[in-house]
């Protein structure tokens, strides 16, 4: 385990500034070299509501955000009373006193009320006044986390000097110290201190990190429409397309978009988009024409609640049925779930090595707590140089042997393809089904054979993909008693809930999965041959995963963990769902969310 | 049936254009002409069969690309112009031409029209309108008049028609016109112009559909049809007039020409290093640092 | 075996008049109580290309287009030398001998040239004249297969008097005679009569049967947007819609189609749309809104060859994973594919019970085979006054006890649906997920527990659905060697491939699936129990229904038959298939079309 | 949480439209005019809160009938139109509104909206234009002007808005209005002569977002707007010279309206019987055996 693990939640309205609070805290984290992982729970609201971000801070790399709250920052009255049962017995809240007309009730934590109006009297200012607040409690907070007051100091003038000026750094400043010396005059810190590290860490916010890897994988065209929660890859796209050269395009609906996305790719360019599930099923009718056109693109669905427009801000693996059953017919695609928010920056580059090498679309399931959550990395670690595989990609003329054959049948199933604009090479592409001249089968007469020719050299091209996609990961030891098995965004959290069963004294191991389709059964079931009792994790209702491992392996789990209330897993979830099924009381279990916001 | 790319020998001539498989329209169907003039313009550009691109929707008139020689696109049913749209963008250096029906264009591809043109992008749209669904054998069509029976209204039709012309002056469309497939030499010369246009050029085609609309073939239109006269081509409030006027007896011509405005393309400025498609990918090392900068 | 069995097939380019001689043949035999079964190869044209139309004719029902071709009427040279080949030994060729060059070469059929120019001589009109060839040809053939002439002139006097008049009519009966005599002088008649049954049959198209159910079922909302193979079902809609006071209209796209029927759906009509796959893939964010708002609806799906624009004029069973992972999330639906032609009729009815019962979507796969091929049936077979079931639905106030919730959560998950307009009862449905009273959980407060509960609350319809559907049906002996599983449209020429099998001593049965989802695991695993070597036989290439039932229940099929080239099965090839199998040179048969046209 | 339907005794007021989840709008947000207006704009028909349909799309806007007292459907992003038209048509003498944003009626609703018009389907369409995708945090939408930096334009807008009002009246829309939120007055008689106009009726309104275009809320349009006057709101070439010229800077008031024209359901036959949902379900055993008849 870490040696420090520690969790802060920041806890008010929207509009109330809990994102900056979250940001100036994960960032003094990150400057000390911690590692920090942020989710935040909110609702599809601009203001009203309430918002609680959790923010998990540890000396090793954090994946998901935890088990426990040690300490509250609670930036409004509701806030304070919603989350008081939140605390850990032994942790803190800290809040306003002036906001509060009754003293909370809690005699197992410590209560850090802040006279805040006695310490901001001297800001002038209502507004800024008001608004100082946060920075107060923060300044409190540092020292319950046992942090010095230096780099948020440095974070607020380098921040704060430029867009709103010194009043506003030295109002901040003095009531941060403030909070600071109240905390150190009354409170007692957490038993922890943060060590600063050599070299600080960077962070970021998952969507933003698909979308740095797009640009890696050199990504010159994005197309999108705005849907929660994958619009965080077209704020990133949007405001880095100037200074990478990047083509990045908002159009009238998401039809629009991934047809955009498959003409730019037919052009030349590496093409992506990202939605989320109402516009992925708008998309699916021309995700099957990228398939039948050879076009290779990548699409990026960025789960939420659903049905339907179901929960704009919250969290679900639900669409797994959804992008299998993409468009009618059979066509060659992939489908990955990248297992973290830094593999999310990976995927990317590998996807587009695959769809340029099989000329087919590529698409990636993520989800909310991947795209809008935030993590540390090393600063060095991205690879901003993957290998970039464009396959058989005719781009000037060259000598040819014969005349070219746009869907040329080969044993590979994969047909050199041609750009637009490159001489010797003119050809159509269809959508209707065709010859290996790019000839409309249906059109100018029927041909069974030929039909059941290009559509087995389409198909084909599966085999080789299923060679090129890596087996699921077996972790733990190989004869465990318990086996969890998870898919995509899962993998941090079912990880540490192994860690806990294994520390409990019950042998787990654990298998999980990032490629999920096309799916090579056997060295799959090799791989599930290895399980103990198993249980599949996963974030929906009817258990999507499952169903589909079991048709295409046969296997049947022994039980499930399902969640579908909106909110992630968190690791004890999955370990006493895992008590829960040893006993024999069931075979799904659904854990009870504790935190309501 | 496989299609070799021929070798053009000094200027281009529509004969170059001619794709390898032949028509498969019902003799007779206006589609011919507009492939024939389309073959036309092409030549008269001057450029190589390989720098052009001609997509399409789905319908008999979206079969057009397999019949000409350049690179084609057949699309999906009404998304022609946002695959051209990708396209062009990704490599603004092609000639894109779009070609397409009633139903594919106005119906379900209604949305991407409005939007394409609002945004200028520089691409010929023309549309063979032949106020029915030809492919699928003869529904009612957003330009079908009303009372028309139809294979979907067999008691007449009882939704008015929409006005493309007229909606593309409103919508942003930058040169905007109306011809008849039969007049060769108007609609080679409207095609040839639209594509030199940098923006959105629209051209609303009267293409008989022979099969379906027996009594609205040749005769019938030529009736109808008359030439725009005395018209102020730069007057948006003028060409709204007479595009409005316009109904199912028509004016062939030139009703909108707007220079003053850039195409998209012009407009964005990471196309100053050339086409997408020819930029280098990736990003280096340094641009990947200043990244993570802005992350500490 | 049927004692009259028969197979005619005209040949000829489209606009030839195929479809008026098939017609007039089919209809002959039905008011002789004759059964007859059509089904017609053709291209995505409207003129140009080849068209080859096969009529199955039998005393008794018949199902599918059957395996051999006894007699073919080429009307075009085209066709004489293209389907030459095709006609069984035995058989007979009929053409008309002004347009061949040369002498076709078979002598292991009877080759019957007519000389049309000779007989067709007095006729004046030269446009009359070339159109008469077919009634000339069909008359041959009619002394061919032991008809008489008066049907033949009863059916040109009623169709053709009033349309096109007195000249037209002696027309075509002058060189219908001369036809039948010329055969009478020339060829040898097949050992078969048409006997005449005492009651005629009535026969039709399966979308126009489809169409009829839902007339039958009180469906009064009717929208499309032309796609082929679904077509049909908007022209008999929109040809009845007036006598039948159904409101049909035609939209500007598929979204708006199923938009529309949702909203005339909820304010109380009985709404149906159809459409085929990529107008399918259109509509599949709207089916996750009729599952979240729990608005029933029937959405017809008529299958042709995919992937995207893929085969128009084309069958196949590939659309069976879109129709599953439609739209994001999990909801509840229904998913029935109908057996036949007639059976489509029937599920029409079944579904909307169903769908009202449960307030869900319900899809129906259906496709070309089924949807374009034609059937005879009794004239009084078909059962106009199904039950109408409308399921809890408030169409008038009421007592009530306390207040009206919309989703009131109850045992059965169904909650009554109150239509706009009643007093009382004002309510909204929402997209976002929402509390009993619908309103949004997502939007004003984020509370984990009622979206667990109100999912819970949907998902439990589920439950009953599950319990109101019939099991697969198992046809022939329990202890059969050979099982044949087979869903949908195939099932009439699967079990003529089960009746071939036994007659050869290979003891075989056949499990049917019509209700596809959900399934309810143990009751079909007890079916399938009965199963001896079990193969799958389906109409695409991946095997999308043995993936489905394997991943549901956990069987795996030891083979598997799969056709994918636009051409439905024939008997033979399953028969076939299955002795392949039986040898054990392949797990998987793809059967070879032999007639191409 | 749960709502009743609280019994109206003599003629409805606002108050008894007021819903009982109260809006969870910013404090500021222009839709609480168009709340408000709406609320009275239905008392004045007289009619109870179940004679009512409220259909939107999704949005802050589109939140809308949850805050109102009448039957309401809260349905996909930019399909309001299409849902209502099928209600509407299912049961006409339902009083059926729709309500949305400029995203989602002029964005990817825009085809809907476009054919909804050329339809003349009986309903009044209120479009809450706030120039920007507001639930979404305030991206560029199709009525953001040129240059304006959003989240999705760091760098500024570089696609021309487009303009609804003369869309609408090209379209085929029977009666268009342009009203400001403030306006209170003349927002609700606007409304409720929609709700009166037999046709397709429009108003396009100023709905500013205070959190995402801080700089053009109230002060700013207040500026801008006047009133339309002296127009002839029946001379259609009057309307779209006024609309046209009508940007940014803008004219509030009634800029078209056609009584000449029937409304679908009007025209539609199968609607003499009464509305479709009432009309008893299935046909007559006579009814089955003349169809079966003619397919002998
Ligand atoms: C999503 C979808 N819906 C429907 C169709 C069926 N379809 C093919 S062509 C066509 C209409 C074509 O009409 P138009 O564009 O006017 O072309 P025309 O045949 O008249 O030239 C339709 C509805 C389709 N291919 N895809
Ligand atoms: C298919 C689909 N795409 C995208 C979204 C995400 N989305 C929700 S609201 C919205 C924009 C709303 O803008 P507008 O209609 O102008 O309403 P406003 O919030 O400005 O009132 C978008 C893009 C969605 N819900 N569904
Ligand atoms: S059906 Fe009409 S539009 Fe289609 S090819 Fe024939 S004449 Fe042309
Ligand atoms: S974000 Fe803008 S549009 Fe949405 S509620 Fe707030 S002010 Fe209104
Ligand atoms: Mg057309
Ligand atoms: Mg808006």
């Amino acid at each position: 385990m870490a040696k420090y693990d520690f969790v802060v939640a920041i806890g008010g309205a929207p509009g109330q500034g809990i994102a900056t609070v979250g940001k100036n805290l994960s960032q003094i984290c990150a400057r000390h070299g911690l590692h920090v992982f942020a989710y935040s729970a909110y609702q599809s609201l601009i203001r009203g509501g309430h918002t609680f971000l959790t923010i998990r801070i540890s000396s090793e790399p954090v994946t998901n955000h935890g088990d426990k709250i040690d300490l509250i920052i609670a930036l409004d009255r509701n806030s304070l009373e919603k989350h008081l049962p939140h605390v850990r017995p032994g942790g803190a809240i800290i809040y306003n006193s002036d906001d509060v007309k009754k003293e909370p009730e809690r005699d197992d934590i410590q209560l850090c009320p802040i006279p805040y109006k006695e310490y901001s009297s001297e800001i002038e200012d209502r507004k800024l006044q008001r608004t100082c607040v946060n920075t107060c409690l923060l300044g409190a907070a540092l020292h319950l986390v046992g942090s010095d007051l230096d780099m948020l100091e440095e974070i607020l003038i380098s921040v704060l000097l430029k867009r709103k000026g010194q009043e506003t750094v030295d109002a901040n400043i003095t009531v941060a110290r403030a909070g600071y010396q109240h905390a150190i005059d009354n409170f007692t810190g957490f038993n922890v201190e943060l060590e600063k590290q050599e070299t600080p860490l960077a962070f970021g916010q998952g969507n933003a990190l698909m979308a740095m890897g797009a640009a890696a994988a050199g990504v010159k065209f994005y197309a999108a429409y705005p849907m929660s929660p994958s619009t965080g890859v077209l704020r990133w796209m949007a405001a880095n397309a100037r200074n990478l050269n990047i083509m990045v395009r908002q159009c009238e609906d998401e039809i629009s978009v991934i047809n955009m996305v498959i003409g730019a790719a037919h052009a030349g360019c590496r093409a992506m988009c990202a939605t989320s599930g109402g516009g992925f099923a708008l998309m699916s009718e021309a995700i099957g024409s990228a398939g039948m056109m050879e076009i290779p693109i990548v699409v990026v669905n960025v789960q939420r609640g659903g049905p339907s427009t179901g929960l704009p801000t919250k969290t679900e693996q639900g669409d797994l049925w959804q992008i299998l059953g993409a468009s009618q017919g059979d066509f060659p695609k992939i489908v990955v779930a990248p297992t973290s928010i830094i593999d999310g920056f990976n995927t990317i580059p590998e996807l587009f090595n695959l769809v340029d090498k099989f000329q087919c679309p590529g698409m990636v399931l993520s989800d909310l707590m991947l795209g809008e959550g935030y993590t540390t990395f090393e600063p060095d670690s991205l690879n901003w140089q993957p290998e970039i595989d464009r396959g058989e990609m005719i781009t000037e003329l060259a000598q040819m042997e014969g005349e070219y054959l746009r869907y040329q049948i080969t044993e590979s199933g994969v047909s050199p393809r041609a750009i637009p604009g490159v001489p010797g090479h003119v050809h159509v592409v269809a959508t209707d089904d065709h010859d290996e001249d790019g000839g409309l089968i249906s059109d100018e007469f029927t041909n069974p054979h030929k039909r059941r020719d290009i559509m087995e050299k389409r198909q084909r091209k599966m085999d080789g993909i299923v060679k090129h996609l890596p087996p699921p990961t077996l972790e733990g030891p190989e004869d465990a008693d318990i086996t969890l098995i998870g898919w995509g965004s899962t993998h941090g959290v079912i990880s540490e809930a192994v860690q806990m069963l294994n520390d409990d004294g019950i042998v787990t191991s654990h298998i999980h999965f990032k490629w999920l389709y096309p799916i090579d059964e056997d060295v799959v079931n090799e791989v599930l041959a290895n399980s103990g009792r198993s249980i599949i994790v996963e974030c929906n209702y009817t258990g999507q995963f499952a169903r589909f491992l079991r048709g295409e392996t046969g296997f049947k789990a022994d039980g499930h963990i399902r969640k579908y209330d909106g909110e992630p897993f968190m690791p004890h979830h999955i370990a006493d769902g895992v008590r829960e099924l040893l006993i024999g009381k069931t075979e799904l279990y659904v854990p009870y969310q504790e935190i309501v916001v | 049936m496989a299609k070799k790319e021929r070798p053009i020998k000094g200027a281009p001539t529509a004969r170059d254009f001619k794709g390898n498989v032949n028509p498969d329209w019902c003799p007779g169907c206006g589609d011919f002409g507009v492939l024939n003039a389309l073959q036309n313009a092409y030549a008269k550009t001057g450029r190589g069969s390989h720098d052009h691109l001609t997509v399409s929707g789905i319908g008999c008139s979206s079969n057009l690309p397999g019949f000409i020689n350049t690179y084609g696109m057949h699309t999906l049913h009404g998304r022609s112009l946002a695959v051209a749209t990708g396209a062009k963008l990704a490599n603004h250096e092609l000639n894109v031409v779009v070609t397409g029906g009633d139903g594919d264009g106005y119906g379900i591809g209604g949305n991407h029209f409005l939007h394409t043109m609002r945004k200028n992008i520089d691409l010929l749209y023309v549309v063979m309108n032949n106020e029915t669904y030809g492919l699928t054998v003869g529904q009612a069509s957003p330009t079908t008049q009303i009372d028309e029976k139809t294979d979907s209204t067999p008691f007449g039709n009882i939704e008015p028609p929409l006005n493309p012309v007229a909606l593309a002056i409103v919508a942003g469309a930058t040169y905007v016109a109306r011809a008849f497939s039969s007049e060769r030499d108007q609609l080679i010369e409207l095609m040839y112009n639209g594509m030199q246009h940098k923006g959105f050029a629209f051209i609303d085609v009267i293409s008989p559909c022979i099969t379906w609309k027996i009594d609205e073939i040749f005769d019938y239109w030529k009736e109808r049809v008359n030439f725009l006269e005395n018209h102020d081509t730069s007057d948006k409030a003028a060409a709204l007039e007479q595009a409005v006027k316009t109904g199912h007896d028509t004016q062939l011509g030139l009703f909108y020409h707007d220079t003053s405005r850039q195409s998209l393309d012009q407009m964005e400025p990471v196309l100053e290093a050339g086409p997408m498609a020819h930029q280098p990918l990736g990003i280096t090392p340094e641009q990947g640092a200043a990244i993570i900068e802005r992350m500490m």
